[in-house]
């Protein structure tokens, strides 16, 4: 394939890692050049529906691509290729554990060791809506209201948790893994059943050249999906 | 139409009240003068394109620059008018020399600084070149400004008390770089200024402003000594302005009788004007002749006029003496005398004098003066004065 | 280091500047001097720009400029390629953005100028064009550098708007400051300072010498 | 409509212009009038904020007024909660990335006062604070306004910094900004467009209210 | 030290070259004369605290208000020195009356707007109370500038040609105001000016400066008839400027012989210059006296000279009239006479002319002069000018 014109990818930043190296993997496999814009998945999704060019769109969600193929830009439904986890991040010199069951969370709002907790915003980031029902299952969201710092999305939430301002927060696993944040403090995954499953929604746009249409494909490849696991993210059977 | 020279008709009403007619030839100087706040400047302004008159009409060698009934507005810059403000306005972020320089527009470029600096030696600034506005004295900064209005050959050169800030031995020299100018350029001069001596020096015609209007135009000889109008009188600074009555004309000796209250004064004969008019009179102070204590002399029989010294202020050589006459009230005699003529009359405050009104130099203005009784002086300066500058305003 | 995105942004930081050079100049001199109604609603509209968030403003320049849209048709149509996601449409954008750092510091600069100073220029025979160019912009340099030094400076750091109509594609519409946010928002904290560190250092660079240089020329009047 | 967010932004708003009155006012004057080494440093320092992409700038005062910076510690401990997440914590973050909006053409408004005129003030036996009062900042006013209108529209439209450093709490720290932001984000135009409308009544109405008051003060002195 | 008075000294050498001293007591009125760019308005400015010198001593009514050597600097506001700027410097936000009620700080707030206006009214501005500088003619505004000045009430007042834009009857009115309240007042005065006049007719002392020096101190009668040096009464405008020889002394006849050329002149007796001096001397143009045509007169025996005209000027009664005299080279000797006189002796450019030294009025100046043939005039006065301005920047 080389020669042919590298395909334009919008992909959501929180990807990146895990991009990086499948398309390097990809390119080595196949010879396929790709360009590869980064940024957040509402914005994209608007800025296809504007006539961005771009000719794969690799979501952190499954609304936004949704949302593609609803307004008939996309070639298919699209798919979901990885499935995002939830971490309970906990910095340096907090007093909260990092406790998957989240009771350690309860016992320092009720003696007041917690002072600021900070998640997505649950109204439009799905780690955000994910994080409210993991906290819904343990029965804290109703107590933790007054202590929420909301970051826009989940990469900014994860700052929050890890700036020292706040206690803890929860946030995507694949994040907690990078090395700046592991260094930042401790983190525990989340069972995957205390919050609807994240399924990652991939799209092919109408402009999808060949190039676009066979990394569409390897996404979801063995290969691919070594590379995610390794990044924190989750198979996405079961999600389909 | 094609006539050479700048003529000048300007009529408004509002924000500063106009009603002005100028005529200046190729290299005449037409000398401008008012009182403070009397409209110069702002003549000045409408024919150098910088205020639009309501009406009017100004022409230069022919061009029409402004025409308020055809609606021909020329641009300042298109009329070629050299101005030197009265606020100087210079560049100030360019030096002497550049602020000169950014009037020789029309020379090619490596031709400028010569120029610029044959100018600035003009002026008297030589070796101050390179200072920039704020480095210069109120002086230097003034003639920076004349050598850059001299520096763009234009057709009518606007001058706006070019030399107020100047002593006097510079001016003398700006005089005579000036007359030279004039001679060579051959183009109208106009000079605002409040000095009527300077006035009288360069000018040759003079014109007086008043609220706006023009009220005489002549030689400077013609306006200061024959001023049409009590106000003309008064702008031209003199200083004994009195009202009288004509008694009646003496054809055999030639002369008419002037009745100022208690005293019937000779003056030259002037038969046109019918006996009984109430007239404005008015004479130089130096034709006022001080009689001598010791001994009579040759003018004593011509008009003599008693009274008591009110006021003695020494001038360098001379002296003005207020002379408060008798029967005359309010306003008193000026005269200006030598000062050792003074010292050795014993001139001093209270003394009583004797003195003779020179019968060749009363001068009676035309038109005759309404009210004021013939004993009257012709209304004080002081409270007037007020009036002159509120008057615009209203 | 993002070397395409860091010389993206110098591009289009120099290039706003250029065209925001004119603009600027013509606009702030109309309503420095000129008596028009609605003056105080265009000095309000120029300042609009600041007052929207820019990612707000740069969704609505997306709508307004995008394919959808009869202006992006009419570019796409006279171009070949749409406005947004473009460099040329980062350029209208960020012009647009620029409009109040650029206008009002040379507005105030133009109304400072005394009037005679400007008569006397036109009666020194100057034509209305040698008067701006020799005796207009050098007096209010000061206030155009301003204008002209805030206006590169904020293109260098501007991210909402770019982001929105941009699309961030490398090489193209992805400049240093969309480059730096993705660093962050990464945890990838070294690669953000090197190029904050960077962008401040050029910025500074460039920020320090016309302030040097324009009170250099300003002290000359002082 | 968010109220909430609404009366926020106006607080951020004036308080913002009400610290940088004091502060933009010492500042401009000094580098205006004041000679001193390392002035076009000064000057460069402050257009700093300009600089950063907002988001990035906000960042760095994340960390710097964090829980475990010196800075944040020193505040909890005075204040019994900390700057980040707080108005305050906006609220010095406003002003920090608003110095280059106020000062800048405050600056060249002193700059442009003549010095004879101030000489003559204190001729007239004013002290120095009276001089600033019924000469400086009179004559300087237009700059003023235009800085402190500058101020107030960008604090309104301000969106980066405060997403950084706020956390996005209702009523604390959720300006109306970031609440439109967020109806954008959702898709929903509707309830972005009417925010939006709203922020920009208020802002063109205060900005031209100004803009005319300023431009009859100084009408006087044309 | 508790003296009563104003006391400067002042000692810089750059950026303009200073070298001042000047005694002013209360009351009295100090009129500070030089050419353009000597220093004036500096030496006001270091007065006021506006400008720092770089040594010297200021005090006033005995406060020490400046000392290079004790490091005493009082800023202006603190000086309480009312000054005219040469700029008038008003508050272009502030109306006039708001101009004059800015420098009233020292009054309750309520008897500010009655003050203003009085100041207004005594600079003939009633009426324009409301109007702000730049709706003011440029007398308008200087004038608003003196009310300002006075309004402070200050313990000195410092006036930089405060009445350069303003015509002459408003200036007499000034000058009337201006003695009354020195009398009120009984501060400290200094007037700068050009006007040589109006130094005489306001000034109990007047000081030369020149190149920052101050040359001369007295009565403007006593410097502008007895100038120290050559470079004093070039100053003064003394136009009659030579150089000679003592020949000798006449204890008989009370005389002392001066040679000029191949004249002998008699002057007054002054047996304390050596014989064979070379000296500068100078006579008023007053005091050049024209032999009549028609018959001769009283002072004709006095030391004639013979000549040619070179130049005729015609200011208003009077006439300038320069005659080249036969035997001196250059330089001609200028006399003023009446206008009548001129005209009656048919005077022109050209014409042969008689004319006396009134010996009495000859004044040798002190001090040798170096160099200089006695025949040649005490050089010229253009060239020198120039140096007089690029001087203090070197
Ligand atoms: N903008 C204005 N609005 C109203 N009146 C004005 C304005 N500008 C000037 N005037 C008035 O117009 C009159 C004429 O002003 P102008 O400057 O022409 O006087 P002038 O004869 O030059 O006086 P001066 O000798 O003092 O310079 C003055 O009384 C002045 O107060
Ligand atoms: N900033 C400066 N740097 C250098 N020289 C200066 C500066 N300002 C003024 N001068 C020079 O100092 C000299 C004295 O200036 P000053 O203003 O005191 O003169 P002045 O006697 O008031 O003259 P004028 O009668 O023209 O107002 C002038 O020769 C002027 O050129
Ligand atoms: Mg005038
Ligand atoms: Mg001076």
């Amino acid at each position: 394939r080389a020669g042919e014109a590298p395909a334009l990818v919008a992909c959501a930043s929180s990807m990146r890692f895990a991009m990086e190296e499948l398309a390097s993997a990809f390119r080595a496999s196949s010879g396929g050049e790709m360009r590869i814009a980064y940024g957040s998945s509402g914005n994209f999704a608007r800025q296809i529906m504007q006539g961005a060019p771009f000719e794969l769109f690799v979501a952190a969600d499954s609304i936004y691509a949704g949302r593609i193929a609803e307004a008939g830009l996309a070639l298919d439904a699209g798919k979901a290729y990885a499935q995002g986890r939830l971490a309970l991040f906990v910095p340096k010199g907090s007093p909260l554990k990092p406790d998957a069951s989240l009771s350690d969370l309860g016992k320092a709002i009720a003696d007041g060791r917690l002072k600021r907790f900070a998640i997505a915003s649950p109204e439009h980031a799905p780690y955000g809506q994910a994080a409210r029902e993991a906290l819904e299952s343990a029965g804290l969201w109703d107590k933790i209201g007054p202590y929420l710092v909301l970051g826009e999305n989940v990469a900014q939430a994860a700052q929050f948790a890890s700036a020292g301002s706040a206690q803890g927060g929860i946030i995507a696993y694949s994040l907690a893994l990078a090395p700046d944040m592991a260094r930042r403090g401790n983190f525990v995954l989340l069972p995957g059943g205390s919050h609807r499953p994240l399924r990652h929604l991939a799209v092919l746009t109408r402009r999808a050249g060949a190039t676009a249409r066979a990394f569409y494909d390897f996404l979801t490849t063995e290969p691919a999906r070594a590379i995610m696991a390794r990044h924190g993210f989750g198979s996405p059977q079961g999600a389909d | 139409m094609a006539d050479k020279g700048l003529h000048v008709r300007l009529n408004q009403q509002r924000p500063i009240p106009l009603d002005a007619v100028l005529d200046c030839g190729p290299g005449e100087m037409l000398a401008l003068v008012g009182p403070s706040g009397a409209g110069k400047s702002t003549v000045l302004r409408c024919i150098a394109g910088l205020h639009s008159p309501q009406g009017g009409r100004i022409t230069c060698n022919g061009a029409v620059w402004y025409d308020g009934a055809g609606g021909v507005n020329f641009p300042a810059w298109r009329r070629s008018a050299g101005m030197v403000f009265q606020s100087y306005a210079l560049f100030p972020h360019m030096t002497a020399e550049g602020n000169v320089k950014a009037a020789l527009g029309h020379l090619p470029a490596p031709e400028r600084s010569a120029r610029a600096q044959a100018l600035l030696r003009q002026v008297n600034l030589s070796g101050l070149e390179r200072r920039y506005p704020a480095e210069l004295s109120g002086g230097q900064q003034q003639r920076v400004a004349v050598a850059r209005a001299l520096a763009r050959e234009p057709a009518v050169l606007l001058l706006d008390e070019p030399f107020s800030a100047v002593d006097r031995s510079t001016r003398q020299k700006l005089y005579r770089e000036l007359a030279e100018l004039r001679k060579e350029l051959r183009i109208p001069v106009l000079l605002v200024t409040h000095d009527l001596d300077e006035a009288a020096l360069l000018a040759d015609r003079l014109c007086l402003l008043h609220h706006g209007r023009t009220l005489q135009s002549g030689t400077p000889q013609e306006v200061m000594t024959r001023p049409a109008s009590v106000e003309a009188a008064r702008l031209v600074d003199v200083r004994n302005i009195f009202t009288g009555r004509i008694a009646g004309h003496d054809s055999a000796r030639r002369v008419t009788i002037l009745e100022w209250n208690r005293y019937r004064l000779e003056t030259p004969y002037q038969p046109r004007i019918a006996a009984g008019t109430s007239v404005a009179w008015a004479i130089p102070t130096a034709n006022v002749l001080l009689h001598r204590r010791d001994r009579p002399s040759r003018g004593e029989q011509e008009n003599p006029v008693a009274g008591r010294v009110s006021e003695f202020v020494v001038l360098g050589d001379s002296a003005s003496v207020a002379v408060d006459v008798e029967g005359i009230a309010d306003t008193p005699l000026f005269m200006t005398i030598a000062l050792h003529a003074a010292q050795r009359n014993r001139i001093a405050i209270g003394e009583q004098v004797h003195v003779s009104l020179l019968a060749e130099a009363i001068y009676i203005m035309p038109g005759e003066v309404s009210g004021g009784a013939p004993d009257t002086a012709a209304s004080g300066t002081e409270g007037k004065n007020e009036e002159d500058d509120a008057g615009p305003a209203g | 280091m993002d070397w395409p995105a860091l010389a993206l942004s110098l591009r289009l930081g120099i290039f706003t500047v250029l065209l925001l050079f004119p603009i600027g100049i013509a606009a702030a001199r109309a309503l420095a001097w000129r008596r028009f109604r609605g003056k105080g609603l265009a000095e309000a509209l120029i300042t609009l720009p600041l007052v929207l968030p820019p990612t707000v403003l740069g969704f609505y320049l997306l709508v307004a400029f995008g394919g959808n849209s009869p202006l992006g048709h009419a570019f796409e149509a006279l171009f070949g390629h749409t406005l947004v996601f473009s460099f040329s449409g980062l350029l209208v954008a960020s012009v647009i953005v620029n409009l109040p750092f650029a206008i009002q510091p040379m507005q105030r600069a133009f109304e400072a100028i005394p009037a005679d100073v400007r008569e006397a220029a036109a009666c020194s025979g100057m034509t209305p064009l040698e008067v701006l160019m020799r005796i207009e912009l050098p007096l209010a340099w000061p206030g155009i550098v301003t204008g002209m030094a805030l206006t590169f400076a904020h293109t260098l750091g501007e991210f909402g708007v770019v982001l929105m109509v941009g699309g961030s594609i490398p090489g193209e519409t992805r400049t240093l400051a969309i480059a730096i946010y993705d660093r962050v928002q990464d945890f990838d904290n070294g690669a953000a300072a090197t190029m904050s560190a960077l962008l401040l250092a050029i910025s500074l660079f460039a920020l320090a010498i016309t302030y040097v240089l324009s009170g250099r020329i300003g002290r000359r009047h002082g």
